[in-house]
């Protein structure tokens, strides 16, 4: 908007208001976009770090397999998380030479404290997730949900959200909701979505929550 | 570039699109419902283990073998145990343990009174400070002042109790009083030796029940509804025969409304008819070989007992009475059932005997189908206590309640005159007083004076798990572990066989309790000398190991052990027969049956309690669960309701809902009207188990405790309280 | 129920022998503490005292002496109406509440609720409640909460499921033992379980080894409302004439349905 | 002060005197608030209804405000699509009291709803099969609808009217409400059809279920035709109201009479059917299911069969022959009964549909439930009227809503 051009005051006053209205509007949009895909995000979820830093590799190596410490109980309910009373089978002293293990010991097992670990794939209590139905009446790997955690070196950041509480990973990683894989995200269409390609159908209410 | 309000409102609107087209309205829209899934106000239970541990209930005197699940180390829930045991089984009660193990009014610590005010106090200081003042009241040789109540007589922890007393020097151990000590007393009189009844009612063909509230919580219950069912499935008959129309009559096959009181004189108006009519010849056992007396009684009925004179005292029609004894006796195995409601109050002897007197003529004794005569359980084998001098002297002084001598030769305990006792004399003659398992303070009739009572009693220890009535009156409470806690030994005689539980502990003990056993132990240790020496066991756990020796291991695999030595010893007496009349009971001066007390004419009405499944009115309080179940035509808000025949509501122009001032001789109180077809015209009922003043919020104030309402009346016979009701009038509010 | 394989479908239901039944309310007591059903202080108000299952007091309407009563348990009825559409299920706005074909079972998801209590309109049984208020136990208490039934926040509609978890649970343990099937004491509802007088029977309606699939052919067994073609799953048993007529509306000049 | 907004060539009171009005109506506004407050915060404990009253005060006055509300879309039918031109004198007033109708009822919904948070499951996990699903996204869209009726009314307001975007906006509006009258025509009759639906699929409740055709109830069309019968006599009442407020003429009295006309041949119809209907459920319906007509009408301290009478004869029959004779419409006295008692009688439907339905035992060993409900349902109930009194008085003084206005109260 050259100053030079011989153009009418209210012309002038036109033209430069309706350039500056879409620039503004455009800015305002640019502005909402970036709060709400990138800053947004970033404030709603609180981030946390795992009480001990876990291998699930050297564990893995150790043991052999997921369920010697993800185990079904005889009733057929699903373990979880082991419990200490599991870990001190192994870890009544200090065996290795990690950092990690000897904070686990020093605060944990000589304290008789349970380890306060933060489930990455928790769902919400209305909901009855069957292990037994997955692993032992749909024979399905432990990887087709939880993906590659049993292989990993070092535990993720646990982020929380922090108006429902729950455990990021079962909103989905992507704040937009694309997922590539069964564990990048867990709601309830995730489930209707596999159950409906297994099974043929959604399943009802009941399957799944109580 | 002149920035102007234009732009800002342009700016505002590129905004707005953008969020539109941004993750962040939809997120939050999303998030704040999921936030509503768990609000932080909201408990999530915490997931864990699940485990069951098998143990057996000892909420009421049943007995029941349950099963408690667990999550973690929490209780979640009460079941019955899977198990063809007959003990086996669950009632309203039982299933509420886990909210009363967790509720609120349980005591948590040890209390000591200080100037009308709860200090807490450790178990140590607890016992110390018991001991201490035991020591001076021995001292002063007043040992024959300590006075214990216990809740029952049966199992090792009563046994500790009176013990401690016996090597202390009190011959005052006191039981509260319930329709088994009747029981035993109808057959120690009349087949000689002491045993207990067992009514097989799943294989009687023909019940009679004398307002037995077999559907009521008498009992075991969870055993008595089984036996009933069978019944049911069967097709076999249950006469039910009281004046309202209780849960159990609903269920009878046939409803015979009585005049409250006069339930005696009809079963001796039955056997009346069936003598006359010689019935009982079918049943081949009437031969003198089998009975004595029967000539005596035939005479007796004969006299008093026209079928005319019978039905005129009843209010039944004579047709009905000849029908009922023709049946009865017709029956394969008929039975009699006696003792009113859920048996917690003793009842009149002469009116127990009366009914059992038609087991004797239907000669159904140790027959299936009838009444099995079974001894007791017996197998606490400890060595008599040490005594010292002092002790020795002062356990020979008489009972404080009279019992076993005079008047009352007949029973053993006599509860029911204890506040008569202390309220006559000008100290009390009890100074020092062990409430263990009972709360006699809301139990007992006649509420004022029993206040009275304990008021006047210098100092009481109450060993009650909750704050209820008499624990609030105590000056030192050491809590008892509940029983889902706690190891104990449970005599259970309600089932066929009399039977021997083990309550386990299921959980470690929650608050800073002790088990009464380990309580009293550890007083006798504290006092030393010959009191030290006559408990000789390191805790109360070891005690029990020792009683229970081999039958330990099998309690701890089937929960119970069954006496099967003992099924009877009846008929042991010198006659080894039957006696309808003896010696002994021609001292008892045969046949008054007790009445209600006050004037007809001041108190035209009757009134007459009755206990319902939902309300538990023994030692263990409503559990608030149970209080829910409570229907609104008992308790609506705080006030209690009492059923009333619609024509007699009528008469004093009284409506569904009215209120009404209830009075009897004993008190006053306001109560809503109830019509109910199902009670007799004349006769109000109320329910008892209300009106707490101990506990908590979800109990507390509640209703009114009926036995404010109704004194006691101390049966010529037994010395028993053989009230069941009183006169009453009501007047619209 | 993977593919190809022979899935026969389910249909739970009760039946309810009124004549053991004996009013003593263990059934609720054992239904409120498994399922985490909350209480307060005061419960004497009826209609706003979250009961599912619920005893009810019947009266014969006669005076002094021929009065009689029974008592009659009522959980949810699991109507299956016509092919599933129960009252409830086919208002309920937001599919908080379905109907599983393969169970007969009616849910209600909380925390898909979100409290309108059409729901609640549609039911002639009154087997649903609403969270008037939030759901409040007292310290300590919150302990024996079972963590297999999520408790419910304020605001929304629930009522009995038959106790699905414990359905669940049973499964869980057949997978877990290489089973397909549970058999038929495996699952019983906490109330079927606790009932002293066994008067209550629980199991597979299609089921012919189940005691419901031949007790429910007794011809003096009845259904509440059948009339209004809501086709309950919870049969009713009563040798007395007036309580099979009291189980349904009649005019007056009909009998009562044989 | 306020001048540069008072459309041309209108009087209208001082600024002061409009204000003390607006104040009191706010106050009356705020009680409403406060209650509303105690029922999100505290939670629907707050109201009287209980297990047996899951739906109460708020469903009836919602299904209340909805019927009276008919005026809208039936008018704007009339006008756009049957061609009834003199009604564009009222249409916008008419408009503005739908508006008012709808925005009350979605307010009160959401009161209403033990978890609002979740209100909008009803949209994004929607049950085709529920009637309550129909009812929100018909009432949702028709109310877009009705917010763009209205639109072109308030750019209309002298001060808006300057912009020549809202102008012409405006312009281009009016020249397709035809197309939105259609739409709001066509959505009304379903959610007001829906509404009805609501309450006749019960068939666990005999009172209110009715048989009917394919999936939808009787009441389906009745509470439609109900609502196209009422909801303009709630307009011509509420104009009427407004003229005796302002103590002007407004509306000219033919085209109140064109529409009275219409409303009094609707609500005649609409009765025949109502009677039919209810002969049919009390001879053929009930007794399948085992009732008879007078066990929903006896044994309670409240719903007698004057009920029945009040709704059917006189706030039915008598107001519908009032309206379709002219010398009815003509007499002054007798033409404003008409109007309220047709206006009382689409309420009492309403409440019986709701209220009674509750109230009815269905179990035979329950008896009635009766309810009155708590100040907190009430003072939420009366928000809506406070709240629209506001509108319409903000409205009037500022939109050229009555075009007759000019002509028929000239500035001297």
């Amino acid at each position: 908007m050259s100053e030079t051009q011989k153009v009418s005051a209210s012309d002038n006053k036109r033209k430069n208001t309706g350039g500056t209205t879409i620039l503004f509007f455009l800015i305002g949009v640019a502005i909402s976009l970036a709060v709400g895909w990138v800053i947004f995000p970033k404030l709603l979820y609180l981030k946390k770090s795992q009480p001990i830093d876990f291998s699930h590799a050297v564990h893995n190596e150790a043991v052999g397999d997921c369920d010697s410490c993800h185990f079904f109980r005889e009733d057929g309910t699903f373990s979880g998380s082991p419990t200490l009373a599991q870990c001190i089978d192994c870890h009544e002293d200090v065996q290795g030479d990690t950092e990690a293990e000897q904070i686990f010991v020093e605060e944990y097992i000589a304290q008789n404290k349970e380890v306060p670990w933060l489930i990455y794939s928790k769902q919400p209590d209305c909901v009855f997730f069957s292990h037994a139905a997955h692993v032992k009446k749909a024979e399905m790997s432990c990887e087709s949900c939880h993906g590659e955690i049993g292989t990993s070196e070092t535990l993720p950041i646990y982020e929380e959200n922090r108006i429902t509480g729950y455990s990021r990973n079962i909103w989905g990683k992507n704040i937009a909701g694309i997922k590539k894989h069964t564990w990048d995200r867990m709601k309830m269409d995730d489930c209707g979505e596999c159950h409906e390609e297994e099974t043929g159908d959604k399943g009802s209410c009941f399957q799944c929550h109580k | 570039m002149k920035i102007d309000r234009r732009n800002f409102l342009s700016l505002g609107a590129g905004a707005t699109a953008g969020l539109a087209f941004s993750p962040l309205p939809w997120k939050l829209m999303d998030d704040s419902s999921i936030w509503t899934q768990n609000w932080p106000w909201a408990p999530v239970p915490t997931d864990g283990e699940a485990s069951y541990v098998d143990t057996v209930c000892s909420l009421c005197s049943g007995g029941c073998g349950i099963t408690i699940r667990k999550i973690g180390d929490r209780v979640v829930k009460a079941e019955k145990k899977d198990s063809d045991n007959a003990n086996s089984g669950i009632c309203i009660l039982g299933l509420s343990s886990p909210q009363l193990l967790y509720s609120p009014s349980r005591i948590k610590t040890p209390l000591k009174k200080v100037e009308d005010k709860w200090v807490k106090i450790s178990v140590k200081q607890a016992v110390a400070e018991i001991a201490e003042k035991l020591k001076g009241l021995r001292k002063d040789k007043l040992s024959h002042t300590l006075a214990c109540i216990s809740g029952s007589s049966a199992g090792t922890v009563p046994a500790l109790f009176e013990r401690f007393l016996t090597a202390y020097g009190s011959p005052n151990f006191i039981t509260v009083p319930s329709v088994k000590d009747i029981y035993k007393l109808v057959f120690s009189l009349t087949c000689g030796a002491s045993c207990i009844p067992a009514f097989d009612i799943a294989n009687s063909d023909f019940v009679v029940s004398f307002g037995t509230g077999l559907l009521d919580g008498w009992g075991n219950p969870a055993a008595a509804f089984k036996a009933h069912s069978i019944l049911k499935d069967n097709k076999k008959q249950l006469i039910q025969i009281e004046p309202r129309l209780s849960n159990t009559a609903a269920k009878a096959d046939k409803w015979l409304p009585i005049i409250p009181g006069t339930e005696g004189v009809l079963a001796l108006g039955m056997a009346n008819v069936i003598i006359g009519k010689q019935l009982y010849f079918n049943k081949n056992v009437l031969f003198d070989s089998v009975t004595e007396g029967f000539e005596e009684f035939k005479a007796l009925v004969e006299k008093d007992y026209s079928l005319e004179a019978v039905s005129n005292i009843t209010g039944i029609k004579q047709e009905d009475i000849t029908a009922l004894a023709e049946d009865f006796m017709k029956a394969q195995s008929p039975v009699a059932l006696f003792g009113r409601g859920e048996g917690s109050t003793p009842g009149s002897l002469h009116e127990m005997m009366a009914v059992n007197f038609l087991n004797a003529l239907a000669g159904n004794f140790n027959k299936t189908g009838g009444v099995y005569l079974l001894s007791e359980p017996d197998y606490i084998n400890w060595t008599h206590p040490v005594l010292d001098d002092a002790a020795y002297y002062n356990i020979n002084a008489k009972r404080l309640d009279g019992a076993g001598e005079g008047k009352y030769f007949l029973a053993k305990h006599l509860l029911n005159r204890l506040p008569e006792v202390v309220n006559s004399s000008k100290t009390s003659p009890i100074n020092f007083l062990f409430v263990t398992d009972s709360n006699p303070f809301y139990t007992m009739a006649d509420t004022k004076l029993v206040e009275e009572a304990f008021k006047k009693i210098p100092f009481i220890v109450s060993f009650s798990s909750y704050m209820d009535e008499t624990a609030s009156m105590a000056d030192i409470i050491l809590p008892n572990h509940f029983f889902l806690e706690r190891y104990q030994d449970i005599v259970t005689t309600c089932g066929l066989k009399p039977a021997v539980g083990l309550s386990k502990p299921v959980v470690n003990p929650i608050f800073n309790t002790i088990h009464s056993g380990d309580a009293i132990i550890s007083i006798a240790k504290a006092l030393g000398g010959t009191i030290a020496e006559s408990f000789p066991w390191d805790n109360y756990e070891t005690c029990l190991q020792e009683t229970l020796e081999a039958k330990k291991d099998v309690m701890d695999k089937e929960l119970f052990w069954i006496d099967e030595s003992g099924v009877s010893n009846a008929f042991a007496d010198s006659s080894g027969k039957f006696e309808f009349i003896n010696d002994k009971t021609r001292q008892t001066k045969p046949y008054i049956f007790v009445d209600a007390q006050g004037e007809k004419k001041k108190y035209p009405l009757t009134l007459i309690r009755f206990d319902s499944m939902r309300i538990a009115s023994g030692y263990t309080a409503n559990s608030p669960f149970m209080t829910k179940t409570v229907a609104d035509t008992v308790i609506k808000e705080n006030d209690i309701f009492i059923e009333i025949n619609p024509k007699t509501a009528a008469e004093y122009n009284l409506a569904e809902r009215s209120k009404a001032l209830l009075t009897t001789p004993k008190g006053k109180a306001q109560v809503r009207v109830h019509l109910y077809e199902g009670i007799m015209p004349g006769i109000i009922s109320m329910p008892s188990g209300l009106g707490h003043t101990g506990y908590d919020s979800y109990l507390t104030g509640k209703g009114i405790n009926i036995n404010e309402l109704i004194g006691q009346i101390e049966d010529p016979a037994s010395g028993f309280d053989a009230a069941w009701g009183i006169r009453a009038v009501l007047a619209r509010v | 129920m993977s593919k190809g394989s022979k899935h026969k479908v389910k249909k739970f239901g009760m039946v309810i022998d009124l004549d053991k039944c004996t009013g003593c309310g263990a059934c609720m007591v054992a239904c409120m503490s498994e399922n985490n059903v909350p209480f307060k202080e005061n419960e004497s108000k009826k209609l706003d005292s979250i009961t599912w299952m619920r005893v009810y007091k019947l009266e014969n309407g006669k005076s002094f002496p021929e009065a009689d009563i029974c008592f009659l348990p009522r959980p949810c009825m699991h109507c299956e109406g016509d092919r599933g559409h129960a009252p409830c299920v086919s208002v309920c706005p937001a599919i908080a509440t379905d109907y599983d074909h393969n169970t007969g079972i009616v849910s209600q998801i909380y925390t898909r609720c979100f409290g309108c209590r059409y729901c609640m309109a549609a039911c002639p049984y009154h087997a649903r409640y609403f969270n008037w208020r939030d759901p409040v136990w007292p310290e300590g208490m919150e302990k024996f909460l079972n963590p297999n039934v999520s408790p419910r926040m304020r605001g929304v509609v629930e009522k009995c499921s038959f106790c699905h978890h414990r359905y669940q649970l049973a499964l869980d343990k057949a997978y877990a033992e290489g089973r397909d099937k549970i058999e038929e004491d495996e699952y019983q509802t906490a109330c079927a379980h606790a009932c002293p007088a066994n008067a209550i029977t629980f199991g597979d309606l299609n089921n012919k080894k189940h005691s419901v699939y031949r007790l429910k052919k007794n011809p003096n067994t009845f259904r509440l409302l059948e009339r209004l073609g809501t086709n309950p799953k919870v049969y009713y048993h009563s040798s007395r004439e007036w309580v099979r007529r009291a189980g349904d509306n009649y005019l007056k000049h009909e009998a009562a349905k044989a | 002060m306020d001048s540069a907004l008072i459309p041309e060539g209108v009087k209208r009171c001082s600024l002061g005197r409009f204000s003390v009005w607006i104040l009191a109506l706010t106050a009356i506004l705020l009680w409403g608030v406060i209650a509303m407050l105690l029922c999100w915060f505290k939670g629907l404990n707050q109201t009287n209804m209980n297990d047996a009253y899951g739906f109460a005060l708020w469903i009836w006055a919602d299904l209340a405000v909805i019927a009276l509300g008919g005026g809208a879309f039936f008018t704007g039918f009339l006008k756009y699509i049957v061609g009834k031109d003199e009604l564009k004198n009222i249409i916008n007033y008419a408009v503005i009291i739908g508006v008012i109708c709808y925005t009350s009822a979605l307010l009160l919904l959401a009161i209403d709803v033990g978890q609002p948070l979740r209100s909008w499951f009803i949209f994004w996990h929607a049950n085709v099969h529920s009637m309550l699903t129909e009812v929100a996204f018909c009432l949702s869209c028709y109310l877009v609808v009705l917010i763009i009726e209205f639109l072109p009314l308030l750019f209309e307001n002298p001060k808006l009217d300057k912009k020549p975007f809202l102008r012409h906006l405006s312009h281009n509006m009016h020249e397709i409400m035809a197309v939105f009258a259609a739409t709001g025509a066509f959505l009304s009759f379903f959610h007001q059809g829906s509404l009805g639906g609501v309450a006749g699929v019960l068939f666990g409740r005999p009172f209110a279920f009715r048989e009917g055709v394919f999936i939808w109830p009787w009441t389906f069309f009745l509470f439609t035709w109900s609502a196209a019968a009422c909801g303009p006599c709630f307009t011509i009442l509420i104009t009427r109201l407004t003229e005796k407020v302002t103590n002007k003429k407004l509306v000219k009295d033919n085209v109140v009479d064109l529409l009275a006309k219409i409303s009094g041949w609707m609500l005649g119809t609409y009765i025949i059917a109502k009677i039919f209907d209810t002969w049919y459920w009390a001879a053929y319906t009930l007794p399948k299911q085992g009732f008879s007509l007078i066990d929903f009408y006896s044994n309670n301290p409240f719903y007698g069969i004057w009920i029945l009478v009040a709704e059917i004869v006189i706030c039915g029959i008598i107001p519908a022959a009032i309206l379709i004779s002219s010398g009815g419409r003509k007499n002054k006295r007798l033409f404003m009964t008409a109007i309220i008692l047709a206006v009382i009688g689409v309420c009492i439907n309403r409440w019986v549909m709701v209220l009674q339905t509750m109230a009815a035992p269905v179990m035979t060993f329950e008896g009635w439930f009766m309810y009155y409900p708590s100040w907190q349902e009430v003072a939420t109930t009366i928000l809506p009227v406070a709240y629209g009194a506001i509108f319409i008085s903000f409205a009037y003084r500022y939109l050229p809503i009555f075009p007759q206005e000019r002509e028929l109260n000239p500035i001297d």
